[in-house]
């Protein structure tokens, strides 16, 4: 970040995905610049100065409002131009956050005193079902052909190769995923419930939304019966979570690990990688532990 | 010169003038324990007590009972005539307590803790009055600190911290002044300047109770001695008559002391 | 560095650092005499549990984690004066309390609450004016009772034994000091965040301690120290780049560092050596 | 009940409660009466940095968090030997110094520091049986040093001065306790979660307190209360579905109520009163 | 019943048996401030040294620095024949502070304190053995606390704590034993009680080494007193010719003390 944002075209965006988003559609014309995620601890949802004036000067902000509350503050307070601030929460259409998948877990009644505050209970993982990929791929396009018309064709086109790329990998996942002995996948936190809902699988979650969370005994107790009542014998973990929730599951039914990657960011091992082949390695993964044909 | 009656203050007749400090039955439990049982004590203007007793006897918890720092049992405490639960004019007392209590995290100046003795004498509002520092200063002239007045108390010995929690009660110029082994620790030339500061006080109608050992310097101003013995009064009479050399229990047994007390009269 | 100015954000994040400077100081000087220094984070695991509860009940979570750490306030004094507790280990079970309650609740409240941390924890470079206007009266209230009790309040803190035979009500007082340090925490962690304004509260104060000698120059050295610190620590988190909460934070320790430094160099070499005895 | 013990993972868990709750408050006790109750959540702080120093410079973050954190407990105790500082303004600044820290470097860490709580904290739930052998052995040490040298720690926390004139190397045994907690915390935090093991080093001391009158049983009755604490909380959260670290805590504080209650009632009923006054 | 001279003990000839105390020229600075300037102080088998002086003349500082409790700038310090800085055989030594230092966030009874006085003496590993309690009981005993030794010492009352530190001094049946102000606070019966029992360590060869501003009952058993003014050995000589009442300053000025002192012989 050099802040000022006058040296040249920025977008700003909250995560890896919309980061691989605008850098695709943009092509050279604006430099991108990805705010480094938040931590899950408490105490440090704090952007630098920088970063605040990076969103302030930037010249499109690419983020998903509710899910990093330091970065909602800092849009709030730029108090952007409509037509420069893309919420994709707006663009795609956001699931609840799936409550089902704990069963023995009612909160029916609890539900109410949500509804004032629309921040919880949505999930912000859109970016795993490569549809609602195609969809914020536009509307970039579209906003960056409003900001800078000269090059609108560029976004266009851009938008579009990328576009057929989604489509590919959507229908790579929808024949891949066909005929499978297996339609559940078991994961370390809630981030998958998008691609399963697009390629009809059933999600069971062990954490919640936020990987960091403890499950409690009875929940652990309850997946372990889940997977061994459906015959699951890969339990999936992730390479950013420590894996041991996931092993604890799996040592109690005799299943096996692997790496499922919610793709929230690219880490040293996945450096080399991008939003494209990181599903495709997830395809991978789900087609051997679900032993699809 | 005492002015009411030594022996029975108070209780002689209505005439008398009102008795700075009455206290009617005291009883004190503390951890589960019954600590003082029914004591009374009564001070006039400008008298001189003296708590006597061995440790444990509950010399302490007594002048504690009555300035309201432990909670009774049962029994009244009065002050200059007014019930201690309502009595709210805190200047007219001063305390001083055996060993110190408030070591804390931030440090404070010789001049900061007297100072706080004016507490109660200060307006609410605004930095403290001139009169207030001058008092303060009087008082640390009184106990010979005034070249330590600038330094932390923790860094001061242990007389010097003592010398510091006796010119904390004189800053307030109390009327009653409460002191609990005020010269434990205390040196030789300083117990005699308390000898004499006490003596003035008193003759300017201060009323002064003090527990101690070895009353030292402060004999010859002391008026009447109290001689508390397993919580309760074992003699209250004449200071000169006191049984301090006497009243003790045998280290090893856990009866009650031998001796018994003589009320209103001394033994020795 | 002028250049920071330029932007809004700055100039108002700046104006937050003087307040929370100054006033995080000014009342946490009196929880280090206290031996609370770390009521500040216990405050905040107890606002943790009331948001949940506010998630709970819907009510507004700000409202319940204002008064759960209120409560929690209390019951540090509670503990203190009737169970067998000494300061520390009150706070340790705030602590816990609060934690263990907040990560509870949160399970029932269920995925929805998971942001709750939202709820808690500002920062200062996206304080808005409405914060500012809140966090400047509270400073002010704060300021104001600081200034205007500090003889009481350095009694109830120094002695409470000698403070009540002044006649000071020093449950009150106490209860005051607490109530004032969670309000101001609650309030404040939401506009500058929990860190900064608990670490002001202690920092500054043991950083003034290493050279200051009385409790009136402790105090007020360490609310020079502490909008030295805030205003300080923005602009440098501006020019380095970093996030100004913990910024200013490693910038008031800095500052202890070298005044024990300096106050370590002096009793070495003996710059007192040799000096007469005063005589006491 | 006993259908949790089909789980193997619930089998290792209490395996993991019996462990925690017996060594916890054994080194507890000593943390306690050094009026350093914090310290486990101050170690915690500070391991943070070290987890985060670890990820940056490719080092394990498990070494560095245990190095960070055994730093950190050294540091307190030259604060309050060398510096103007009491316990709670060491820990403080720990604290303090350890978050800001932490949170510096995972900025400058970037991406893949994002998820390093799940370095840090491990749950009751997810020990493995090499866990639990770490643990064992960890815990074994403690409660070896603990019986062994009873007497001198108790010495160096009651009296320093007359620990020392006894010979004792006063400084040793204090760092001696400090690293002891530094590491039992940075391990179990691993496995068994910081809140956890941290807050069995406080509450069930606190617990014994309110019935105890010696050191020595209060020594006894927090570590039985600590196991009876950890075993009954990952019970109970089996039975009514929470979270197993959380549940502990409540359970062992619940016990402090209760205790607190106890003795509160038979001072108020006066059950001793009458009690002939013991001579002295 | 003194075993090496009184006056110059160790320094009249090699004949002389190895005082238990040599220390010389001894200086020490206390947060920047010259406390102590080259004080010398002997001690021999069986001896009772009182430490006298004003407050603030550096009587404690000197005590906790021949026991290493303060470091000093210059000087030097055997102890048994052995500089301090190498001397391991602690059980040796006892020390009472001048008021109590220990208080902590755990309860601990009186038996509990007192026992931990014997921890030089005890085995490495294991619980205390027999002797161990036993001499902690008679220790206890000895201050009269038998009845309190299962009070935790938070529920002591002031003279009851000083008691049980002393009694952990003598927990561990010490060849030198220092006390600062150990009747401090300590009712008669219990002073007279400690002057026996100091007595009779005397007879078995303990050397005493005490602070007091009052000797009390402890005036006979005393053989030397060392007088400190301003951080300087005033006098040094027999207890009975000792200027107590006369080396004080003046409370109000900064100045050295004006009574020249007399080393080696008395003044009244
Ligand atoms: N921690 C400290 N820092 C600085 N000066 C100190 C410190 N402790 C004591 N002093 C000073 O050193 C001098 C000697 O103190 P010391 O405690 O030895 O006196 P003392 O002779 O034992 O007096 P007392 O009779 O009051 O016990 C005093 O002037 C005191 O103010
Ligand atoms: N907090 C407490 N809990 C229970 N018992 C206590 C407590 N404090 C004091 N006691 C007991 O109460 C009795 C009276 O104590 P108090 O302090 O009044 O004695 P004292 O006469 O002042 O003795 P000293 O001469 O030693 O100061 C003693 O037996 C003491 O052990
Ligand atoms: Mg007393
Ligand atoms: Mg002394
Ligand atoms: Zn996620």
């Amino acid at each position: 970040g050099d802040g000022s944002g006058d040296d040249g075209p920025t977008v700003v965006t909250s995560a890896y995905p919309f980061q691989f988003l605008v850098e695709r559609v943009a092509g050279d014309y604006y430099a991108v610049e990805n705010l480094t995620r938040p931590g899950a601890e408490a105490h440090d949802l704090e952007l630098s100065p920088r970063q605040v004036a990076d969103v302030q000067g930037a010249d499109l902000v690419v983020y998903v409002e509710h899910f990093q509350a330091a970065l909602d503050e800092a849009v709030e307070q730029a108090d952007r131009e409509d037509d420069t601030t893309v919420d994709l929460a707006t663009v795609v259409d956001l699931l609840e956050a799936d409550e089902e998948s704990h069963e023995g877990h009612d909160h029916g009644d609890e539900e109410e005193g949500h509804k004032d505050h629309d921040h919880g209970g949505v999930d912000p993982h859109f970016w795993l079902d490569p549809h609602r990929m195609e969809l914020a791929a536009r509307a970039i396009g579209e906003s960056l052909a409003e900001i800078d018309p000269d090059h609108a064709d560029d976004y266009t086109a851009n938008a579009e190769e990328l576009v057929t790329e989604l489509q590919t990998l959507d229908a790579d996942f929808t024949v891949g995923l066909q005929n499978c002995e297996l339609r559940t996948i078991v994961t370390a936190h809630s981030a998958f419930g998008y691609l399963a809902d697009a390629y009809d699988l059933t999600q069971i979650p062990i954490a919640g939304l936020e990987p960091s969370a403890e499950p409690s005994s009875a929940q652990l107790a309850e997946i372990s019966d889940l997977v061994t009542s459906a015959g699951v014998t890969t339990v999936f973990t992730e390479e950013l979570v420590d894996p041991r929730v996931a092993e604890t599951v799996a040592n109690a039914t005799g299943a096996t690990t692997a790496i499922l990657d919610p793709i929230e960011g690219l880490s040293e091992a996945t450096a080399d990688e991008d939003y494209l082949s990181l599903m495709r390695n997830n395809l991978d993964a789900i087609r051997e532990a679900n032993r699809c044909q | 010169m005492p002015v009411s009656p030594g022996t029975d203050g108070g209780a002689g007749g209505p005439a008398l003038p009102e008795p700075v400090l009455q206290a009617n039955g005291i009883t004190v439990d503390l951890g589960g324990r019954s600590v003082l049982t029914s004591v009374d004590l009564t001070l006039g203007r400008g008298e001189v007590v003296a708590v006597l007793g061995a440790n444990g006897s509950g010399k302490s918890t007594l002048v504690r009972a009555v300035i309201g720092l432990v909670p009774r049992r049962a029994g009244s405490v009065e002050l200059f005539g007014t019930p201690l639960e309502r009595f709210r004019d805190r200047a007219r007392l001063g305390y001083v307590p055996q060993r110190s209590t408030g070591s804390t995290g931030v440090p404070a100046t010789v001049r900061e803790v007297v100072l706080s003795g004016r507490l109660a004498r200060r307006r609410f509002l605004g930095p403290a009055s001139r009169a207030d520092k001058a008092a303060a200063d009087r008082a640390i002239e009184l106990v010979g600190l005034t070249p330590l007045r600038g330094r932390p108390v923790t860094e001061l010995s242990g007389g010097q911290h003592q010398r510091t929690l006796i010119a904390r009660a004189l800053a307030s110029e109390p009327e009653l002044l409460v002191m609990d082994e005020p010269l434990a620790g205390v040196d030789a030339a300083s117990g005699h300047q308390l000898a004499r500061t006490v003596g003035d006080l008193v003759a300017s109608g201060t009323a002064v109770l003090l527990v101690e050992h070895d009353l030292g310097p402060l004999t010859d101003v002391v008026d009447r001695a109290v001689v508390i013995d397993h919580g309760r009064v074992a003699y209250d009479g004449p200071a000169h008559g006191a049984p301090t050399e006497h009243v003790h229990h045998h280290p090893h047994d856990g009866e009650p002391a031998r001796l018994q007390p003589l009320p209103g009269e001394g033994v020795l | 560095m002028l250049e920071l100015l330029d932007y809004p954000f700055m100039r108002l994040a700046l104006a937050a650092a003087v307040i929370t400077g100054v006033t995080a100081p000014a009342i946490g000087t009196f929880l280090v005499q206290r031996r609370l220094a770390l009521l500040g984070d216990g405050i905040g695991h107890v606002a943790l549990t009331g948001v949940a509860l506010g998630l709970l009940t819907g009510t507004a979570p700000l409202l319940t984690a204002v008064v759960a750490a209120t409560l929690g306030a209390l019951a540090i004094e509670l503990l203190r004066t009737y169970a067998r507790t000494s300061g520390d280990v009150a706070l340790a079970m705030l602590f816990y309390g609060g934690l263990a309650g907040g990560v509870m609740l949160i399970n029932f409240a269920g995925d929805s609450a998971a942001k709750l941390n939202s709820y808690l924890f500002g920062s200062i470079v996206t304080v808005t004016s409405s914060d500012l206007i809140t966090v400047a009266i509270l400073g002010g209230l704060v300021l104001a009772v600081v200034l205007a009790a500090t003889p009481q309040l350095f009694a109830v803190c120094q002695d409470e034994d000698h403070a009540r035979v002044s006649g000071v009500p020093v449950r009150l007082y106490g209860i005051l000091i607490a109530v004032l340090a969670a309000v101001t925490i609650t309030v404040a962690m939401r506009t500058v965040g929990l860190l900064l304004v608990s670490a002001l509260m202690v920092v500054p104060v043991a950083a003034a301690q290493q050279v200051s000698r009385s409790f009136r120059g402790t105090h007020l050295l360490a609310i020079l120290l502490g909008l030295l610190a805030a205003v300080g620590g923005v602009v440098a988190s501006f020019e380095i780049d970093t996030q100004p909460g913990p910024t200013i934070v490693l910038m008031a320790l800095a500052f202890f560092a070298v005044l024990a430094g300096v106050r370590g160099v002096v009793a070495l070499t003996g710059r007192w050596r040799g000096r007469p005895l005063e005589s006491g």
